[in-house]
């Protein structure tokens, strides 16, 4: 059973609106063959799915190619500034919990400009969604290195390549105590679309990683990861509670010695059994950690697959819900406040 | 009691370690004076330490309160009585100390230790000193008399310290014949579950009187009658305080949940710590992680229909000016509230300053107009706030309030309105009727070229707004020549017809027309009110305009300059309003600055005055 | 050869879809134009999108290019000759072509998706239609004629069509006459790996170049004769490469090595791409992770001995502000280029204007002043960039370079200077003898109020420097009253003597006095230069200055502006230079303004000279 | 053998200055009896040790109470704006790799507002130190919750509690791919000093948590860490190859299970021996990762001891060195630049 079928749908009332009904009147001025496209798609057919309301939707950007995503979508929007979407939908979710609040960001967006206030979002972990649209460079601003880039990359304004070591997102996600990370790539559909369902239905901030491809200043940073030759070689699904698979015939797998050190096996040669294998367990901080590790080179031999899907998702108290419990709390302690009291105060006297 | 002089007005300063109580110890007397129906107008002076080692010069705090039975505008220039707990506090305020003054000195605080500390020459000692000759001198052991009165009660000498403030008010109490009753009610209340502490205040208290009664001061008691001001019901009240007042009324008026995000930052934090108190307001105040996170959450929860505000203060200011313009192209609401404190850069955090007006009015890039009004006593903050919440909603626009560290601490009394005698603020929600031929224009306008709030939640009004230019109307992305000139012109147009919903500039004071204006913004109202009206007790009549509204201009102010031969400036800046009139109006307004992170003094007002005057 | 008609100057606009290569084709015809001895001057006009769907009006780019045997200052507002490589592009520049002149059409880009996607009526041409009788229309299947250019290559389709606008260009080369060669030349070096490509290249020139000579041209040939220029050796530079070199040219010769931090953004990106293969001249690129960490790194760099330099646009200026005033404190050198664009907030990003002049000037918190420059012309980029450098190490200050978008991107003939002709950069880095009676003050000033520079590794000059107010010329933390307004007002007569170390405001043409002065800065120059001297040929004689300090304004500024009736003070923006001068000297200067994120056309110039002489 | 006593030395050279050179003429403005009076002091102990000139030195520090410290100390530095420490401290660095830079920062500082130039700056790794002040709250501003005050503080802006739950700052060092991260307390000047030569001695940058009692704002924040009577049960110092040890008489020890959970044990009790106990291992990324994960509530019952110590130092390329090996090899490949070449470029023409 494909884990994109036991995925908690979050109603059965029929959707209110379809997929056509999220898509604007505005041209789509993306370049022809960009991945944004895919993710767009994606995420239009998957919404009417929740049954919420249009109106609920807000989806909140920075600035970056993939930040003119709000514009594509039928729902409310802000396309705002470079790096601070996190710190707009927060201000937003907190007043009002009952929407439905998406925030699409790029590498650059979020973790260079936006980097604090990504991480400060996930220690929060208010209920919002947030989509990290890494194509590892700066697509807007035509080709620079972003901090997701890897090291010795030749771009723009690295002529001799990239000196900077990058960030590893899910890692420094991990550390900033998410509860809740998983990976996508945007040439694959079906499974992007779970991960947004998977996001969505988590309670507390979400962060969907989704590798995209920016066919004009770096085409092909994941060709190896979606790439039919090499796709089942170098891409490990994760799937809750099922063993480390992978390889055209799922036939390799993946161990881990005492030490905490991941091991590929070939369930033939090696002579393993599945059970034998790393069970994938989305509630272990450790394990995902480790998971998030897995960030080896596609190409060189050996390489540890990457993996995509859910790698952990913790329920922790929310910011908004525990913002409004202080605010009832008040309201019963003290009683609805009342202006002319406040403004009263201990102390007064009568001038006559 | 027949050698109890009457005086109109009195300062006292209060100066010594933080440790010292000085804050304690000044508010007390303050609320003493307001409850005997005096007028009053506070000045706290903070270190910038938190605690600066005791005993030193830089750690030396000040708490400054003048009160009559006039009506009283500013804390005073020099002092009529310097209270100072040791000898630190002396050295940096003598000069403030009026000549022939009273000086109240803690002996114990200029032992050997505290005088080295306070850089006295070796063996040195001011108390035995001829500078002091000039001077009325009480000078008693008062953390001495203070452990002697504790004695039996078994606290520690820290323990027992921490009461010597109450000594001093006793002693005050005494020389300015207040009744004791209400401050012993006070403690009582105060301290109801340290019955202890409550006991060990009230009986330093008491001998601090017992201690004047029988001692030194029988031919130096004053009185200062109940000043005859507006009947009503009074309490006192400090700017960010009635800041913060004036946001929950801005909420509770307009039925917008109130979203208070900031960062703190002295000397703005105290509204963020009101505003934490008032959840069964439902206000959420939000302690962002910087700055920048502060005002773009405020703009968020303000799309969502809160009324977003955000405060800071200088180099906080700075790093919200990106997301200000920001909200000025969204054209939603939000209130920025400038604590303004010297600079630049990290300058002098713990002083006062009117820095930042050009900054308020050009400081984005672009052509980013937004509205800028100022607040002039720290009553006048609960007003200002709440008309710069007004003209937000009602503008669908960014509002500066400006505010500043003299106001923000400044205490004075305040006829409070109720509920009820507070203006309306008018929210024009979208609503699905708002729709055109099936389509929703978030971009129209009303005859004041303001938009209406299309809330998310609301059906059928979906849209996008960004940062990009947008298309009139439509709000779509949008790079046309001719359609950016207009929406520049109209987002300038829309701030310059807030200049129609406000009143006219009046007259503070002084004559219709004349030689000699002084106009004026912020925290200088009070100083320069009390000099004119002095010059016009001497028969100098000059007028005075204090403007609260600094960006647009009322309509009416440059027939109003117009009237006057000359007009002159008074800012604790280099120059900044002087600026903008000269810019606008070719008016050659002279500009008069102070800019030493402290208000003007009377007297600085009243000279630049006769110099206009005489050189004319 | 009879029949070529000789020409003073032409305009070419080119237009198609970015993935046309019309920036290429552009400015290869520049470059040839250059080579044979033309004056000219370019305006790229990029799309906001990177790549927006073919087709489309949006994704249309432009490139125009001016080019004259006399002296061109600006790229022209109407066009001779409009080439379009689609429907679209002919839809958004028709405009811009004037009457009678030459259209150059792409036939293949004119099919059914093309025309829809132009949003073109249903069935509707243009080019089968009355509305371009008025004009001379060479129409002609480019895409085709290459690909049958090629066939042979064994190219795929796309890789053929990369050629096409190779066939455009040889085209031109024989209506105006050019030979070929050069241009051979040059793609055969460019392409010496790839031969198969120099081949396609040579063959589709020269397809054009026959096309045009077998065809249609008999009666339209046009020859512009080589300008008559300042001898020297030239090349042709756009805004930001001049910028780069200039800042490399300042590093050289003041010694001090060039560390530039900054976050990339449009239009000012280049800047970092150009200095940062600029390695073996020891320039150090940073790429930060935002503005705030690109100008405080300068500032570390700047304490550490560096020339630190960041750069920016819009909103990334406006993060910069509260580290700017951080070096203001710091008195330490410091430049910021700011490559305006189209704001408020992200506004227009591949737009111009000149809307930050008052940010740059007033926009930090508290008194924070600085030196502001701005540059006129591509080339003018590297004098004045170097300028500001000079300044800033000289006067240890912050200084702003201004540039725009229009200028970042253009490009015009430079007659390049040499590395001797470059004027001296003094630092003046204090040493141990500097220590008086074996301390060091890290804030003694010299005459000009200016401090040493005492870097890190230097024995015995250990000392600490803060953005908290400090004491006169120890820099020790200090909240001194009167000491803070001896800093602030050192500070400004700091910056306000770099007035004296600058050449006084010229004349750039017209009468030393009279009834009329235009007063610019910026990129309008090119504009202005050409409006008044044809107004000069039309017998209107009106002076013209064009400033490039603009903190502290020269001294003698306000006596020039005093010798004309009236001043008029062109902007792209609402109005800025023209409030400090109206501010400052009190003389009424007109405002004449335009926010089109475009620059100003000859004619608006030339009609607001006229308005202004007939009201008067 | 103590850690202390095999530290690196760097140089046999006799001290060019002593500690008291290193004071200045400034009076120190803490508050009486605040944390940062020790740090200061075993700054100022141990600097002369490393054969540095005392010019060559550079301490720069954001805004703070503990950004006050450059002033304090007889080298070059800086005090800055609030949270950009690190971002001039890297312009410094880079621009002069000779220098000896120290960063010093409160847990606001560094983490609040600094946050992402905190981050930035670990996964770029110049060599420099970065000491963080962490005393829970913010002190200069007179005691509001900082982002590392434990959920539900009470501050004079949390006065129902703070609702945010707080950063792990090693955790999220670790996340940011940090090289050298550390931490040790104000009051116990031994290990301090030594944490202080450690951070010093690593190349790239070292990452130092400190422990720093506000006495005004925040008394007792780590007193459980420092008081005599709960220390040794509550604290676990750290050694490379060491058992993890802790106790009065050092007789509980913890112990790793295969899953990576650990488990407190009675040496005598349990029947372990030292052997079968987790051996600290600086270079282990993934035990580095479950020792910041030591973070209970040290005064809940079995709560795991909080480690001081080094938890992780590995070598990886510092920034500065790649910059200028770049401009070496560019010298070596382009020549020296020649400003007359560069300004004339490819394409010129004559005009006579
Ligand atoms: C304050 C500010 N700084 C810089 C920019 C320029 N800018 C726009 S998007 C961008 C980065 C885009 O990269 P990323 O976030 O990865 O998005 P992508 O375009 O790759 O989807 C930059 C540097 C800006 N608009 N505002
Ligand atoms: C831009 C800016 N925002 C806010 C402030 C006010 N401020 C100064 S220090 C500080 C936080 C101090 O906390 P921390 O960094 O933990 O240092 P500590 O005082 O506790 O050592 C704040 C909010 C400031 N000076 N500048
Ligand atoms: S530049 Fe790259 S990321 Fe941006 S739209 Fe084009 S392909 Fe997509
Ligand atoms: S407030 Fe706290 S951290 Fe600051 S100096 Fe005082 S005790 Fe130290
Ligand atoms: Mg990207
Ligand atoms: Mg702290």
């Amino acid at each position: 059973m494909s884990q994109t079928d036991t995925l908690p749908r979050q109603d059965d009332l029929p959707p209110s609106f379809t997929s056509q009904d999220l898509v604007t009147d505005q041209d789509v001025r993306w370049c022809p063959g960009c991945g944004d496209y895919s993710i767009l798609k994606q995420v239009q057919k998957v919404l009417p799915e929740f049954g919420l309301k249009k109106e609920e939707i807000v989806f909140v950007s920075g600035i970056g190619c993939s930040s003119r995503f709000p514009y594509y979508m039928n729902t409310y929007g802000m396309h705002s500034i470079h790096g601070r979407a996190a710190a707009i939908a927060t201000g937003l979710k907190i007043t009002r919990p009952e929407l439905s609040v998406w925030v699409i960001s790029g590498d650059g967006d979020s973790l260079s400009i936006g980097g604090n206030h990504t991480i400060h979002l996930l220690r929060k972990n208010p209920d919002l969604n947030l989509l990290i649209f890494n194509n590892q460079i700066y697509g807007l601003t035509k080709g620079q290195f972003s901090p997701t880039s890897p090291q010795g990359k030749v771009t723009k304004s690295s002529p001799m390549g990239s000196v900077e070591h990058p960030f590893n997102p899910l890692a420094l996600a991990l550390g900033a105590d998410a509860s809740f990370i998983a990976r996508s790539i945007d040439r694959d559909p079906a499974h992007l679309q779970a991960m947004i369902r998977r996001s969505h239905a988590h309670k507390g901030t979400s962060l969907l990683e989704v590798y995209q491809n920016c066919n004009v200043f770096n085409d092909g940073a994941f060709f190896t990861f979606t790439d039919r030759a090499t796709k089942s070689d170098s891409v490990v699904v994760l799937e809750h509670g099922q063993p480390l698979l992978f390889g055209a015939e799922r036939r390799k797998g993946i161990r881990m010695d005492g030490g905490g050190t991941p091991k590929i096996v070939d369930l033939d040669a090696d002579g393993y059994a599945e059970s034998d294998l790393w069970i994938h367990d989305e509630k272990d901080l450790f394990k995902a950690s480790l998971l998030a590790r897995f960030f080896d080179n596609p190409t060189e031999p050996g390489a540890l697959p990457r993996p995509i899907g859910v790698f952990y998702a913790v329920e922790r108290p929310c910011l908004e819900a525990m913002v409004h419990r202080q605010l009832t709390y008040a309201r019963e302690k003290f009683g609805e406040g009342n202006l002319d009291k406040l403004i009263e105060g201990d102390s007064t006297w009568v001038i006559r | 009691m027949s050698n109890i002089q009457t005086k109109t007005n009195v300062v006292i300063r209060f100066a010594g370690d933080s440790g010292d109580g000085i804050q304690l110890t000044g508010s007390q007397f303050t609320t003493a004076a307001a409850l005997s129906g005096n007028d009053l107008a506070t000045f706290p002076d903070f270190p910038a330490e938190i605690r600066a080692p005791a005993g030193t010069l830089a750690g030396v705090s000040g708490f400054q309160l003048h009160f009559g039975s006039t009506e009283i505008y500013s804390p005073g220039d020099l002092c009529d009585v310097l209270v100072v707990m040791n000898a630190a506090a002396l050295k940096a305020n003598l000069k403030q100390l009026k000549p022939g003054g009273i000086i109240i000195a803690n002996l114990d605080g200029f032992d050997e230790k505290n005088l080295r500390l306070a850089k006295y020459a070796e063996g040195e000692n001011p108390l035995n000193d001829k500078r002091l000759e000039d001077y009325l001198l009480h000078s008693m052991p008062i953390t001495k008399l203070t452990r002697t009165a504790l004695k039996d009660l078994g606290l520690s000498p820290r323990e027992m310290d921490r009461s010597k403030n109450m000594f001093v008010l006793g002693f005050l109490y005494y020389m300015y014949n207040r009744p004791l009753e209400a401050t012993i009610e006070d403690l009582q209340k105060k301290f109801a579950k340290k019955p202890g502490i409550a006991e060990a205040n009230v009986r330093v208290l008491k001998a601090g009187y017992s201690f004047a009664d029988t001692t030194e001061i029988q031919h130096g008691r004053f009185e200062v009658k109940a000043a005859t001001m507006k009947p009503g019901t009074y309490r006192s009240i400090m700017g960010n305080q009635a800041t913060a007042y004036g946001l929950v009324a801005a909420s509770v008026k307009s039925k917008l949940p109130l979203f208070f995000a900031t960062y703190p930052i002295t000397p703005a934090s105290e509204i963020l710590h009101e505003l934490s108190r008032y959840k069964n307001f439902g206000v959420i105040t939000s302690q962002a992680e910087d700055e920048i996170a502060a005002v773009t959450s405020a703009i968020g929860a303000s799309f969502g229909g809160s009324l977003g505000v955000t405060a800071s203060a200088g180099p906080g200011i700075a790093l919200k000016t990106e997301a200000i313009a920001l909200a000025v192209m969204y054209e939603l609401p939000l209130v920025i509230c400038n604590v303004q404190r010297a600079g630049p850069s990290t300058g002098m955090p713990t002083k006062m300053e009117q820095g930042d007006l050009l900054q308020a009015i050009y400081g984005r890039n672009g052509e980013a107009p937004v509205a800028v009004v100022a607040a002039s006593t720290p009553t006048d903050c609960f007003e200002v706030v709440f008309e710069a919440c007004r003209l937000a909603v009602e503008f669908m626009t960014p509002v500066f309030f400006l505010s500043d560290g003299y106001l923000a601490n400044g205490a004075e009394p305040w006829r409070f309105p109720k509920e009820a005698d507070l203006g309306e603020i008018n929210v024009r929600f979208a609503t699905p009727d708002d729709k055109q031929n099936g389509t929703f224009l978030p971009y129209a306008r009303d005859e004041r070229l303001v938009r209406k709030w299309a809330v998310p939640g609301t059906p059928g009004l979906e849209h996008r707004i960004g940062g990009l230019e947008k298309e009139d109307l439509t709000g779509n992305i949008s790079s046309d020549p001719d359609n950016h000139e207009k929406m520049v012109r109209l987002r300038q147009q829309k701030i310059d017809n807030i200049a129609k919903s406000v009143p006219a500039q009046s007259l503070d004071s002084g004559p219709e027309s004349g030689d000699l204006l002084v106009l004026s913004w912020g925290s200088t109202y009070g100083v320069i009110k009390t000099a004119l009206k002095q010059l016009r007790s001497e028969g100098v009549d000059v007028a005075h305009a204090h403007m609260r509204y600094l960006n647009p201009f009322p309509a009416n102010i440059e027939e109003l300059l117009r009237r006057y031969r000359e007009v002159v400036v008074p800012e604790n800046n280099a120059g900044q309003l002087v600026r903008l009139i000269r810019d606008k109006f070719l008016i050659p307004a002279i500009p008069h600055n102070k800019i030493k992170g402290q208000p003007f003094t009377v007297g600085e007002i009243k000279n630049k005055v006769w110099e206009i005057l005489k050189e004319s």
